[in-house]
């Protein structure tokens, strides 16, 4: 592992720690299941009834006996990726959960949207390795255009939580 | 602070409804209710707030607008109607009773005791007035027993033919928690008499309903009992019929029982056919009013939401009233439906975004083209109407004879009516555009159709010199 | 079984695109491109293949059906226009050079080679004729260069004012590959000369675009470049433009080359402006052609597809041509974009069923309620304009004067301008129902009122005796 490797490493793991209890506080961190919340079992993600809906839509959809959620929403490109995703999310989450003050109906955000993205890739790449030679038809790199509208949930939006209309 | 706040909100998402007063099948009064049932209440009280949008609401000046002064062609469409004389924006429940009391079409005309089917909690009125018609049971039996509606059903008949002055003072409320709830389990439930016969009359029609399956249902079976929205219909379709009790075309004059014309299905012309056909007991073909400009017997249209909202998209993809209208809210931990019933353009996000996921900016504008267009169409339309008005009055000025006027009356009535149905129904054509358009389209056609056959006509025969 | 399955597949997938031929700028046969990418060659062949739906298609008996049969009021609403000798059905690429060649409009009157801008595979015929006309550099340069765009213009410029039988000597393909592609990387790009010119000009006006971001954002630059698609377009507003370059409004005629109107913008009201400040290099206003029993000089709509799409709901959702008309399909293990363009509801649970996760009855029921719809009010437009032509057509017998009639050749435009707008599009309304009504309720609106016009005249001051 070089150097700069470890550097990411520690920074990381930080964010992690700092992320979950700065959303939390140790107390909350643990009483809201937060060690769950380290797991990739998706009930860790119901543990807020927030995130109900998407249980239940997840359960139902196409993908339930392949993929959980981490699958999806998590980064596999590399652990530390993965871990600062978890962090920051963790953070927006157990700050959202504690204040109730983020918007509903609860939306995937640029950022979470392309690392969606790029798990659909990671099981889909070659079957659609074809209609990608120009790009994925992702996430647009450019904000001016909405993410909403782009990438492979442009058509598949119902695989992680069956139809939404 | 932040721990007990997460434990709270566990312990919230299962206390939900704590049963503090005992709700009846008389408990009319809606405080009584909202000491159960908080959340809901304090919504339903907001419904006294006013608001604008573009083409909805009735501002928040306290007053309503009128509409005869927004649009003074509507004096000339209604010329000789009580509408003529006083026709406001709607606004929300809580004023549905004041402002019938106060309008001038109550107050400087005669009307009957029918009109408060929609105007106030009225349930228990009907059953009390049933009993003392001589129906069977007490009050205490549930709203759908056998007892229970004929109670309801002969105190209607009674009350509809009383004076509204008369019938005015055996109620206190707008539409309260009783007439959409059970009390019981607060299941929703529909109450209003004119509702319940007139989906009876449209299941028994044969035109298709997709939109609700379980008339179609039905309709599969023996039809021994008449189609029973409180049996039959799913709770997603009850999310609308709730609604559809009021926000529907209706004949509501002296001559029989208010009733919706549903016989021959949902659409403007199914509708029509329906008051065409119609024959009152008295022997007169069906009118709502002769018109004091031209004296063509012609129709009037009221908020035909119901109507509407069936022939859109919306419908047909098994979206209700309510999901737009009184969208899910967080309240805590637990979801509940917004009783601040009002225009889903004031909470895009809760009443749209659930299901389409395009910032708000860009579902209003959506909305906005799509009501633009209905708008400039309306204008067209009723510039049509007018015209037709204008030039029927000049032919009968002319001395035209009564004769030849008859097919021109007949296509005055059939241009009313499709301009009045979507300048009636309030939501500016978002309900079904392309629908609206189209019924703005035959109302041009038959409007101007009218001012040629006038104009086919030789020179006036019987016109008196001098003219 | 399974594993292997799956590592079949994985195989299957690597091979996808063996380079076995070297494409370049100059590869004009689909049939040598059809060796690199043999799924996307085998179904473009596959547009040969007849089809029809209720309202789309042109029958698979192989010859194209007739609309003047469908419906002759065409014949009167096109009379003294070539449309009114020779009018049929669209069929599938594959037939575009075909049916050009051999329509009627061809052949029994005297045409343009312009005409072939939208018919043939021509990207390399025009760069070719634009070097003999002195443009710089060679074919090999890429098509996107400066000197590649300079000889197809040059080209353009001078095959659009050949002769058509000229002209059609130098093509040889129905629409190719080269037409759409870029040989180097198959990226989509357009070719045609009239939509970079068109694109162009609608950048240029200040309408609002919202379907077209990438137009939206040129026009907050500083614009000292034209606004070039193969630059500026997103991929997904390249998978519309593609069509766009054909499926579209334009200008074809013998005074000026051929252009695409959209300098006000796309509505149809604003090319109408567009046409109506025009005027030619001879001085004359701009007209179509003069009607034949009226005389009014009218306008006559082609197949603005990429205009009604813009007013739409899909469009606004950025669901682009290709989503629909072009939809994946699987191949194996790969998929793949279907280039057998075709009506969709041929195929709806690719076209439709990703986004709109109804059954497919239930799809097809609703694209139908639309196009019923649109259908029923063109008949009704139709009617009125027919009837508008015939009044016209005995005004002029009786000797009305040309004065007088002025204003109602200026409503004939109008009307007419409106119906075949609707008409003349593919999809009967669906790309945009509410627009499409709209329209029509405008079509009709305007014929009336010509016909009122004609009998508020007096009688005819100069009728000949015996009339
Ligand atoms: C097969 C992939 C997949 C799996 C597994 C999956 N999701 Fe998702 N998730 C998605 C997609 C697709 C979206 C919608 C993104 C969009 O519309 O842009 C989404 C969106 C979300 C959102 C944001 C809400 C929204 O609609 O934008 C939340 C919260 C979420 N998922 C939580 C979960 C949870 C919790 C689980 C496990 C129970 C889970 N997801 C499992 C694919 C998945
Ligand atoms: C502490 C409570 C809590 C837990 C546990 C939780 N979530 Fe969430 N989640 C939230 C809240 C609150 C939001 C809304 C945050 C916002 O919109 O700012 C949210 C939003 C999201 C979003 C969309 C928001 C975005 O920024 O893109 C995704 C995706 C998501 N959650 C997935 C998950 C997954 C996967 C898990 C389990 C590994 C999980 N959540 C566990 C509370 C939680
Ligand atoms: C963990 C691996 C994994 C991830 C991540 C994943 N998928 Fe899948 N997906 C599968 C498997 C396995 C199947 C079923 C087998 C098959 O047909 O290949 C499947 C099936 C599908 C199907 C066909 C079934 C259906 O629901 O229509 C689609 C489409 C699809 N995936 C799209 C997506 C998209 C889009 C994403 C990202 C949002 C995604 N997948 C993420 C593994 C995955
Ligand atoms: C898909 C969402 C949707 C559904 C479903 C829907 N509506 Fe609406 N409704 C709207 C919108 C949007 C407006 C326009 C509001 C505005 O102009 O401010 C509207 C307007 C109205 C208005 C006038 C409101 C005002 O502010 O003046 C009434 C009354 C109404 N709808 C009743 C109904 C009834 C009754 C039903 C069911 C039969 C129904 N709506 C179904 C979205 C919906
Ligand atoms: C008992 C009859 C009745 C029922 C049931 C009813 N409404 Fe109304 N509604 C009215 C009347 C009457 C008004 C107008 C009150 C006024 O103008 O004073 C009204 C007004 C409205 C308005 C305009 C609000 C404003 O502030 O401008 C909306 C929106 C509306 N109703 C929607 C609904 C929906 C959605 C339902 C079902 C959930 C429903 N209504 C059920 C009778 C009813
Ligand atoms: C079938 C239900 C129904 C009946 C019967 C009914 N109304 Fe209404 N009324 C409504 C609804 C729904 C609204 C709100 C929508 C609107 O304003 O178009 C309304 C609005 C009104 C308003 C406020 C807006 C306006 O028109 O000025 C008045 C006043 C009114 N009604 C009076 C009457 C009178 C008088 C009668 C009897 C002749 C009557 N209503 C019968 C349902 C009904
Ligand atoms: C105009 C009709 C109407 C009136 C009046 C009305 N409600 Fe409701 N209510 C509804 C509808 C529709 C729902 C959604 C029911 C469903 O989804 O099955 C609902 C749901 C509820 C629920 C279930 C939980 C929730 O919020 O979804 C409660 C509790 C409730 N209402 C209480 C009340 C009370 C208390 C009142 C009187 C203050 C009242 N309602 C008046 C139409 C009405
Ligand atoms: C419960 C789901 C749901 C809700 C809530 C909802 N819609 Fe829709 N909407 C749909 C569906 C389903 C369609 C049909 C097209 C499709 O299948 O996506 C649709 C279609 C539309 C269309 C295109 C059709 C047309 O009539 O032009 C518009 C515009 C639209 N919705 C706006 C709105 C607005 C504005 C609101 C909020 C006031 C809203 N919708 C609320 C589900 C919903
Ligand atoms: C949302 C889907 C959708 C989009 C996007 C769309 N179309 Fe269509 N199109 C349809 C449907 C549905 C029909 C009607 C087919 C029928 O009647 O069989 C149609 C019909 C047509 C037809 C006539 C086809 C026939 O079978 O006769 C043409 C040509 C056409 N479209 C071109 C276009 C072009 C060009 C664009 C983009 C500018 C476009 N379409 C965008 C769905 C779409
Ligand atoms: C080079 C011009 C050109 C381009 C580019 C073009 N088309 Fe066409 N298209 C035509 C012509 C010409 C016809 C009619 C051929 C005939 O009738 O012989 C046609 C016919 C069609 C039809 C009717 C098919 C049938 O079998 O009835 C559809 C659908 C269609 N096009 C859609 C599209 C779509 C979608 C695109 C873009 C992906 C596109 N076209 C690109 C010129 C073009
Ligand atoms: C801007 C592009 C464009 C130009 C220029 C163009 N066409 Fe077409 N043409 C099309 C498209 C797209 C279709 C298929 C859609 C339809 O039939 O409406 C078509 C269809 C046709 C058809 C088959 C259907 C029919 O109308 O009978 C004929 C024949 C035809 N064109 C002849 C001509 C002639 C002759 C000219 C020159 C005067 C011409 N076209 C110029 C794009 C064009
Ligand atoms: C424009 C719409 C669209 C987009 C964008 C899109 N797809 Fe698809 N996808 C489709 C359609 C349509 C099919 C069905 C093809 C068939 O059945 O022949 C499909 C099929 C698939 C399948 C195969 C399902 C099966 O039958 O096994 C997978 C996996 C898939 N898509 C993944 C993806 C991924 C990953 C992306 C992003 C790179 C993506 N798709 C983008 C429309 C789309
Ligand atoms: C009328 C326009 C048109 C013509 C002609 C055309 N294509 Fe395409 N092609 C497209 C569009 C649109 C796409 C989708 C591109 C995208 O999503 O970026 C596409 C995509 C492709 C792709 C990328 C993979 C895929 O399938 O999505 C290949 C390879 C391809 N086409 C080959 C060909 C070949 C070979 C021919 C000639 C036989 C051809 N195309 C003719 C419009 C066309
Ligand atoms: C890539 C996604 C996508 C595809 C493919 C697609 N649609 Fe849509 N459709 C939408 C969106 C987005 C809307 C707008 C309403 C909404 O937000 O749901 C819509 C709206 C509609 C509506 C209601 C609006 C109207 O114009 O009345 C109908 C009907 C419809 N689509 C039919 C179809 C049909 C038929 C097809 C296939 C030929 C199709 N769609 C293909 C995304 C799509
Ligand atoms: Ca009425
Ligand atoms: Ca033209």
């Amino acid at each position: 592992m070089s150097e700069k490797r470890h550097l990411l490493w520690a920074g990381t793991l930080a964010s992690v720690l700092v992320g979950a209890f700065a959303g939390t506080g140790i107390f909350t961190f643990f009483t809201a299941h937060g060690t769950a919340y380290l797991s990739d079992d998706p009930a860790a993600c119901v543990h807020c009834h927030v995130m109900r809906e998407e249980f239940d839509g997840w359960q139902h959809g196409s993908h339930h006996s392949v993929a959980v959620c981490n699958d999806c929403h998590l980064p596999h490109d590399n652990i530390a990726h993965k871990l600062f995703v978890k962090a920051s999310n963790g953070y927006y989450h157990s700050k959202g959960f504690t204040l109730m003050n983020f918007p509903e109906p609860i939306r995937i955000k640029p950022g979470n949207a392309s690392v969606l993205e790029a798990n659909c890739l990671r099981c889909h790449g070659e079957i659609t390795e074809e209609i990608r030679a120009h790009g994925t038809l992702g996430v647009p790199t450019d904000p001016y255009q909405k993410a909403d509208l782009y990438g492979c949930v442009r058509c598949h939006q119902e695989v992680g939580h069956g139809p939404t209309r | 602070a932040l721990y007990s706040n997460i434990s709270m909100r566990k312990s919230e998402a299962k206390q939900r409804s704590m049963k503090l007063v005992e709700l009846g099948e008389t408990t009319v009064d809606p405080a009584e209710w909202g000491k159960n049932f908080p959340r809901e209440y304090d919504s339903y009280l907001r419904t006294a707030e006013g608001y604008s949008t573009k083409y909805g609401g009735a501002g928040s000046e306290g007053l309503p607008l009128s509409r005869l002064q927004e649009d003074p062609r509507l004096r000339t469409i209604f010329d000789g109607y009580a509408f003529a004389i006083d026709f406001n924006r709607r606004r929300g429940h809580a004023y549905m009773l004041e402002d019938q009391r106060e309008t001038k079409r109550v107050t400087e005309r005669p009307q009957p005791g029918a009109c408060l089917h929609c105007h106030a909690s009225n349930t228990v009125a009907y059953r009390e007035a049933g009993l003392k018609q001589g129906a069977p049971g007490t009050l205490d039996e549930p709203f759908t027993s056998p007892n229970g509606q004929a109670q309801l059903m002969a105190g209607f008949e009674a009350i509809s033919k009383m004076s509204y002055a008369d019938a005015s003072r055996l109620v206190k409320h707008s539409v309260a928690c009783i007439d959409c709830h059970d009390p019981r389990n607060m299941q929703v439930r529909v109450t209003k008499p004119g509702f319940i016969r007139g989906i009876d009359a449209l299941a028994r029609s044969s035109q298709p309903v997709p939109h609700l399956p379980s008339i179609e249902k039905w309709r599969k079976g023996d039809r021994s009992a008449a189609y029973d929205p409180n049996r039959d219909a799913s709770r997603q379709e009850m999310r609308s019929m709730v609604c559809g009790q009021c926000h529907v075309e209706y004949y509501c004059g002296p001559k029989v029982t208010l009733f919706f014309p549903w016989h021959n299905g949902l659409k403007v012309e199914q509708i029509e056919a329906t008051y065409d056909a119609y024959t009152f007991p008295d022997g007169d073909r069906f009118y709502d009013w002769s018109h004091g400009r031209t004296g063509a017997e012609v129709l009037k249209a009221q908020h035909p939401e119901f109507e509407m909202w069936s022939q859109g998209i919306h419908a047909r993809s098994a979206v209700a009233c309510a999901d737009c209208h009184m969208p899910y809210m967080r309240e805590g931990a637990i979801k509940i439906s917004d009783h601040q019933v009002r225009s889903p353009l004031l909470d895009v996000s809760r009443s749209c975004q659930t299901c389409h996921r395009f910032p708000e900016a860009e579902i209003k504008a959506r909305v906005e083209i799509i009501q633009d267009r209905t708008k400039a169409l309306m204008d067209r339309a009723e510039d049509a109407v007018v015209a037709l008005i204008d030039a029927l009055q000049q032919a009968r000025k002319d001395g035209m004879n009564e004769v030849a006027l008859q097919p021109v009356f007949a296509l005055q009535r059939k241009a009313q009516w499709r301009v009045d149905f979507v300048n009636a129904e309030n939501s500016m054509g978002f309900h079904a555009p392309q629908e609206a358009a189209r019924i703005l389209a035959e109302a041009i056609d038959y409007a101007r159709q009218g001012q040629l056959a006038l104009r086919a006509q030789p020179p006036a025969t019987g016109a008196k010199p001098g003219n």
